[in-house]
């Protein structure tokens, strides 16, 4: 998953600007925390069953990480490496109880739709890992940024799931209907099975689309290379 | 068929038998070759060491090698003649194995010159291991494993019981009917020598139920002795293979990597008793055995006795082939070998020769995948499970199928391949696992 | 030595920075959250018994009192009392829940103590098949079996088409569960409550 | 150079039993179940069988030639998939679905595995559970058997368009039916409404059901067919039989007046075509002899549990996919000892 | 709702399975579920995990609840997780290496499966008696072993088949998991049915 980030980098011609861009898009596609990763399954399979759901988990989420990192790569120095984990739980589940007042005093239908699916944050893997992998070894605003890209990648990723799951299985999309009232519902993709079939479609589409352009770049690179060659 | 009195075992196959063709004909003499070609290493264990020269005259029955060890055995001359010459020859396996090439004289006699009488009643154990030895009696079921060996017992171990293994399971083989029917009295000699080299107190021969005239004559000349036993058994495959039959038979488990004797007994197989019980009394070698040529593309099917070291092409021109043969296998059709080359000579261990047609030897069955159908797991004879191991086999997990599954204690029977209706070579599948894990230990 | 002490005391500022964070999130919501959560309560309840103005929340005490709840923080037994704009009496909103097909369905429904009807029913929350046993909250014809249910007899379930009293719920076709765990649940909710109810109604007509 | 080898190894043998022979037998004792679903049910049940089978052979046929394998439709289980996968929906059931179904039940139930012989799961059934999922009204729309103008005339449903709601069924029913008839099976109305039903038309299969799980007794007769050709294991269907048969008597005799008959859990609903052509199915269930028992049993045991402890009528399909889940577990810690292990333990 | 305890144990063992229907403990469920000798060990680490940090958060919530400090709830409980799973990793490390050999590396990432931290919460929320959450943990967390050790021998035998390069990984044990899932769809209504 990381070799993309060094290609990235060598890529751009200008370092610094670039720099800070490619920590907020990563998480947006080269490094989807959903498609790619594979974190943060619990919620992506549970809260998708409408795209109003999955964007308000997402945003919920990409607000945790984006203050979670915030806070830890603000004491990231002092943090002695005994405690690092304890530290950065007890971070996240701060965020946490803080989105979880504050979902709750912004819509309480929203509240429930979500269920216990916004404590359970704290226990996302993806939030850890981006503490450890990211946070922990970056300045503030970096960091913030890296929460914020990734969160809105794992938004992406919901809301992709949200549309499949939404227009088959109940027609509508946020709410709207979509195929008139006659449209018989893939009732299936609004159950759990649904989650992991249309979660397990995506996988299958992502690495479809990602084959093809890695044999179209291996393509033409080796365009690339011939004329080289020959010179030489 | 008194299937109700007859023991058996759970697993195995029921395979079509194939042995009308030849179990009611009489044993035949086979002429002698033009050549006769005696490999050295015709046995389990260390090759025999050549005490002839090239162009020297040898006599039917004289010794024309000596052991090379305790494992061995020695080789005697099957006829009156002249070592043309102690060259490279085929052998089934397929390689090259020195071998003494044997001439005989033109219109010479198959009377055994050789040899003395000797008072066996009066011998120690240790004196008759040593007669057997010299015999050069080996396993004649096709093991080919000496067979003083098998009676010399290890350290600390106690054989109560000899089993005397008369099944002869394989399909199309009559070999051991033909010599249980024709020299019953020389089967129970074997016995009894054998009992007294071990030490046994009881001897039980096993047929199956499929040759009546075999048990019937057993029977008969058992009449006098009261430690010997014929026990009729239902005919299933494999029967025949060691530790099955100590299971039927005793109701005795072999443990897995370990030998007979562990739980107290030795099977031996009637025609090598039969063979004792003839040459050891007048301290003669063996020079030639019972060989079954039979199968579809025979036109004599029958048994054969033939003398060591004739080449099976001249064997087959003797009892003509029918046009179309496909592949000649020398031992029967479930575990017996393929063989690449029609210029390798009959030797101890070749029970028959079996010779198909195009029709039988049908290549073009398909393989399918695996549908679990369980038909392996019911038939092998070991309880392991052929159907896991050839899924196994198929990803090369060689070591787990070693460790987890038993692998060793397959010994290519061929059941599960026979069952398979999706017509997986379980068996070879087996083989290379085993092949590759010995070589991976050599490695390591 | 020191290396420990380092660590606790910046354990102990990470706890304090947090606690702080949490505290303060807690103190700036909570009255949000509050009036977010009797907004809900109270439309709900509209809903159920239009023209509604005003509305009591009454605890039930074990002993079989009332008493008048300050907001609807409280849980525990209680029923909604309802009154239009001119302080008249309309009915109350009593709360149930039932083990449905997939989970609990939880619901609210209007009752009326004078005729011993129940004259609506809501659903809050279920899980229960989409498409089958989530009609009970849209299956127009199944919502109308809560119009006018008969309470003074035990009510029950029928299979669809075959409502023939008053006191009949009758079923949804092919969502025989759904439908049942609803006439279970107003079934025993009424016979705990209406007793109450009905012992102290002219107080809660007086809206005491 | 692969077949001479095999050519020159042991066993020169075979048995004349292959997979082609025991999946075409297995067709051949579907078919009279298929013909007498026909005849119950009519025109509609005869479309379904040969949508669901159309619908998995082209996906086989399909998804081999985009794998570029060599096509696997010549060895007949897809066939067999098909057939079962129309007889275990309502007679009613509209097409498109069906279609869906069948490559549901080719496609993710089978071909992602690798194709025959590796499916973890039965692929009917996989298809079966993932319409009841996805459809779940549409597949209880039950119709009477023998219905009036069966053979004549197709049930409206069937020719439902793709993604639109059907029609429903009640006022077909109610111009071709013989006598009263609610649009529920009998284990439906045992469950729900506590009306008992006769046993003698369970047997013969005159009832409401899917379109090939009414008829007990052929059902039976085909499976013993298979079973004496031994191109069945007869422990399965006998586990299964045996193990439904003593807990439905348990709770049948712990409370007659509330559980029905166990003969009637027999006959009713899929049991027997589940336990004679689905829980049989050699590729999902486990390869050892106690294993298969065990196997078996469970299935029996779960139907059972979910009858008449659970939310559903029928529970069969539950039942087999469950322990097709844990075949596996079974087939592993249920290893036969081998020949010799116990003295090596010793030793 | 007064739930009786053979209720709360068949509902969150199999109606409600943690994994397969609630979603809850997913990315162990798909990333350790490729061996059954980890997925055993991961569903037994889990089973005392829970048990243990559910009673432990079944007292400390009684103290919350006395001092009205409820906004502490998630993070005191992630921090009975976390203490747990550091306690036992110790305590076996002392006790028995060879246990902690087989079992340490999974225990760390306990602290990350939400099936750990939604058992106590669910008590809470749904306001489960002593009794009652002792029950519901051993349920749920067994629900969670056979979920993830069923998939794993599932893994294991498909492991052994010709699967398309393609739908290799992660796809192929999603689909396992929803055909897993539309099977535990039959125990829907288990227990409420007559």
């Amino acid at each position: 998953m990381n070799q993309d980030q060094p290609t990235c980098h060598s890529a751009s011609p200008e370092p610094s600007p670039s720099e800070t861009f490619v920590a907020f898009t990563a998480g947006l596609w080269k490094q989807n925390p959903v498609f790619v990763m594979v974190l943060g399954m619990c919620p992506t399979l549970a809260i998708t069953n409408s795209v109003r759901n999955a964007i308000a988990m997402g945003l919920a989420t990409t607000f945790v990480m984006a203050s979670a990192n915030a806070f830890i790569s603000m004491v990231r120095k002092l943090v002695p490496k005994q405690v690092r984990i304890a530290t950065y739980i007890s971070m996240i589940a701060t965020s946490v109880t803080i989105v979880d007042y504050l979902v709750k005093a912004i819509s309480i239908p929203v509240y429930k739709a979500l269920g216990p699916f916004i404590p359970l944050i704290v226990s996302n893997c993806l939030t850890l890992e981006r503490a450890e992998s990211y946070a922990g070894k970056n300045p503030i605003g970096k960091s913030i940024l890296d929460g914020l890209g990734m969160g809105l990648g794992f938004t992406f990723a919901l809301t992709c799931l949200g549309t499949v799951r939404e227009v088959l299985g109940a027609g509508t999309f946020l709410g709207f209907p979509l195929f008139g009232s006659n449209f018989e519902p893939w009732v299936l993709f609004l159950l759990p099975p649904g989650g992991f079939i249309t979660l397990a479609m995506w996988l299958l589409t992502f690495t479809l689309w990602r084959e093809r352009s890695d044999k179209r770049k291996r393509a033409r690179e080796a365009a690339l290379e011939k004329p080289v060659e020959i010179a030489s | 068929m008194n299937w109700l009195s007859s023991r058996s075992f759970s697993q195995g196959v029921h395979v079509p038998e194939f042995k009308d063709a030849t179990c009611r004909l009489p044993i035949r003499r086979l002429p002698f070759a033009p050549v006769l070609i005696v490999p050295l290493s015709q046995h389990t264990g260390a090759p025999a060491v050549s005490i002839v020269r090239e162009g020297q005259e040898v006599v039917r029955g004289e010794p024309i090698a000596k052991a090379g060890g305790f494992v061995s055995v020695p080789m005697h001359a099957p006829a009156t003649g002249r070592v043309e010459r102690i060259a490279l020859a085929p052998t089934a396996r397929g390689d090259l194995s020195p071998a003494i090439f044997i001439k005989p004289y033109p219109g010479a006699s198959q009377e055994i010159l050789y040899g003395a009488p000797q008072d066996i009643e009066h011998m120690t154990p240790e004196q008759i291991i040593a007669a057997v030895q010299e015999t050069g009696v080996v396993g004649l079921g096709g093991a080919a494993f000496p067979t003083h060996v098998k009676m010399k017992l290890p350290e600390g171990k106690r054989v109560d019981t000899v089993i005397v293994n008369g099944c002869e399971c394989e399909p199309y083989l009559t070999t051991d009917h033909r010599v249980m029917v024709e020299q019953p009295a020389e089967v129970l000699a074997g016995a009894r020598i054998a009992m007294k080299a071990i030490g046994a107190s009881r001897a039980i021969v096993g047929v199956e139920d499929n040759k009546p005239d075999a048990i019937d004559a057993l029977r008969k000349a058992a009449a006098p002795y009261t430690n010997l036993t014929i026990q009729s058994i239902a005919a299933k495959y494999p029967q025949g293979a060691e530790k099955i039959l100590i299971q039927v038979l005793l109701g005795r488990e072999v443990p897995s990597g370990g030998l007979p004797s562990d739980v107290g007994t030795a099977v031996f197989n009637v025609a090598t008793l039969a063979q004792i019980g003839d040459l050891l009394p007048r301290h003669q070698g063996l020079i030639e055995r019972v060989v079954t040529i039979t199968g579809p593309g025979v036109a004599k099917p029958g048994n054969y006795l033939a003398a060591l070291g004739t080449p099976l092409r001249w064997a087959l021109e003797k009892v003509g082939c029918n046009a179309g043969v496909a592949s000649v296998i020398l031992g029967g059709p479930m575990m017996g070998a393929a063989v690449g080359s029609l210029d390798v000579p009959l030797t101890k261990g070749v029970t028959g020769v079996l010779v198909l047609t195009s029709r039988e030897v049908n290549g073009s069955r398909k393989i399918y995948p695996c549908i679990k159908c369980a038909a392996c797991v019911e038939a092998c004879p070991m309880h392991l499970n052929p159907s896991r191991l050839g899924l196994l086999a198929r990803k090369e997990r060689y070591e787990e199928m070693e460790n987890v599954f038993h692998l060793n204690d397959c010994f290519e029977c061929g059941s599960c391949s026979y069952v398979c209706p999706a017509n997986i070579p379980l068996v070879q599948y087996f083989r290379l696992a085993k092949q590759m894990n010995r070589k991976r230990k050599a490695i390591a | 030595m020191t290396n420990s002490w380092q660590m606790i005391r910046l354990l102990g500022a990470v706890s304090l920075l947090c606690g702080l964070l949490i505290v303060g999130t807690q103190v700036n919501t909570a009255a949000r959250i509050r009036s977010n959560q009797e907004t809900i309560m109270r439309e709900s309840v509209a809903r159920l018994l239009p023209g509604i103005e005003k509305q009591i929340v009454y605890g039930i005490q074990p002993s079989g009192d009332l008493i008048i709840l300050p907001g609807i923080e409280v849980s525990g037994p209680r029923f909604f009392a309802g009154y239009d704009a001119a302080g008249n009496f309309l009915g109350v909103v009593m709360e149930a829940s039932e083990r449905g097909y997939a989970d609990v369905i939880s619901a609210m429904y209007s009752y009326s103590p004078d005729t011993r009807t129940i004259t609506g029913f809501q659903v809050i929350d279920m899980k229960e098949t989409p498409g089958l046993g989530n009609k009970i909250s849209s299956d127009l014809p199944f919502l109308e079996n809560f119009k006018h249910l008969d309470a003074t007899r035990p009510i029950a379930t029928v299979k669809h088409g075959a409502k023939k009293n008053p006191w009949e719920i009758d079923a949804i076709s092919g969502a025989t569960i759904s439908s049942r765990a609803v006439g279970r649940m107003l079934q025993k909710s009424v016979a705990e409550v209406a007793p109450v109810i009905e012992r102290n109604l002219d107080r809660i007509k007086r809206g005491q | 150079m692969k077949p001479v080898i095999e050519l020159r190894t042991s066993p020169h043998l075979h048995a004349p039993r292959s997979v082609e022979t025991i999946m075409r037998n297995v067709v051949y004792a579907l078919l009279p179940i298929c013909a007498y679903a026909v005849w119950l049910f009519g025109a509609s049940a005869l479309a379904l069988l040969v949508t669901t089978t159309a619908a998995c052979v082209a996906t086989e046929i399909f998804i081999c030639k985009m794998s570029g394998r060599e096509s696997s439709v010549g060895d007949f289980s897809v066939i067999i998939t098909g057939l079962l996968l129309g007889l275990i929906l309502p007679p009613g059931f509209p097409l498109w679905m069906a279609a869906v179904g069948g490559f549901i039940a080719v496609a993710p139930g089978k071909m992602l595995f690798g194709g025959l012989g590796f499916n973890v799961f039965n692929p009917a059934l996989v298809a079966r559970a993932f319409l009841q999922a996805a459809f779940p009204v549409a597949i209880m729309g039950y119709t009477p058997a023998l219905a009036v103008h069966r053979l004549s005339e197709f049930i409206p449903t069937t020719f439902a368009i793709p993604l639109i709601k059907a029609a429903p069924l009640a006022g077909w029913i109610e111009k071709t039916r013989v006598d009263a008839f609610s649009g529920a099976t009998p284990l439906m109305l045992e469950k729900f409404d506590h009306v008992h039903s006769e046993l003698w038309p369970l047997l013969i299969g005159q009832r409401a059901g899917s379109s090939g799980e009414t008829p007990a007794l052929l059902i039976f007769l085909c499976g013993a067919y298979l079973i004496l050709r031994r191109f069945m294991d007869w422990r399965i269907p006998a586990a299964m039989l045996t193990s439904a048969l003593v807990s439905s008597a348990a709770f049948y005799f712990s409370d007659p007046s509330r559980y029905p008959n166990p003969f009637f859990m027999l006959l009713s609903g899929g049991m027997m075509l589940g336990a004679m052509f689905m829980a049989t199915d050699p590729v999902a269930s486990p390869v050892t002899p106690l294993g298969i028992w065990i196997y078996g049993s469970l299935i029996g045991l779960i139907t059972v549990l979910i009858r008449l402890k659970g939310g559903l009528a029928e529970g069969v399909m539950y039942a087999i996919l469950l322990a097709n889940a844990m075949s596996p577990l079974i087939d592993n810690v249920t290893q036969p000892r081998s020949y010799g292990a116990r003295g090596k333990e010793v030793a | 709702m007064n739930e009786s305890l053979s209720h709360i144990f068949v509902d969150a063992l199999l109606i409600n399975n943690f994994v397969l229907c609630v979603f809850l403990g997913m990315c162990s469920f798909i990333g350790l579920s490729g061996k059954f000798s980890t997925a055993w060990r991961m569903g037994v680490s889990v089973m005392f995990v829970i048990i243990v940090s559910s009673i432990l958060s079944y007292g400390t919530n009684l103290v919350l609840v006395r001092f009205h400090a409820e906004y502490l709830r998630i993070i005191t409980y992630i921090v009975i997780i976390a203490a747990t799973v550091q306690l036992t990793e110790m305590f076996i490390k002392k006790t028995s290496p060879a246990l902690f050999r087989a079992m340490g590396v999974y225990l760390p990432l306990i602290t990350t499966n939400c099936a750990v931290l939604a058992v106590p919460l669910f008590q809470t929320s749904r306001n489960y008696s002593f009794v009652q959450s002792v029950v519901f943990a051993i349920a749920a967390s067994g629900g969670y072993t056979i979920a993830i050790v069923t998939l794993s021998l599932v893994r294991e035998r498909v492991e052994l088949s010709d699967v398309p390069s393609l739908a290799k990984g992660t796809a192929l044990t999603l689909v396992l998991a929803a055909i897993l899932s539309m099977a535990f769809m039959g125990f829907a209504g288990m227990g409420n049915g007559g």
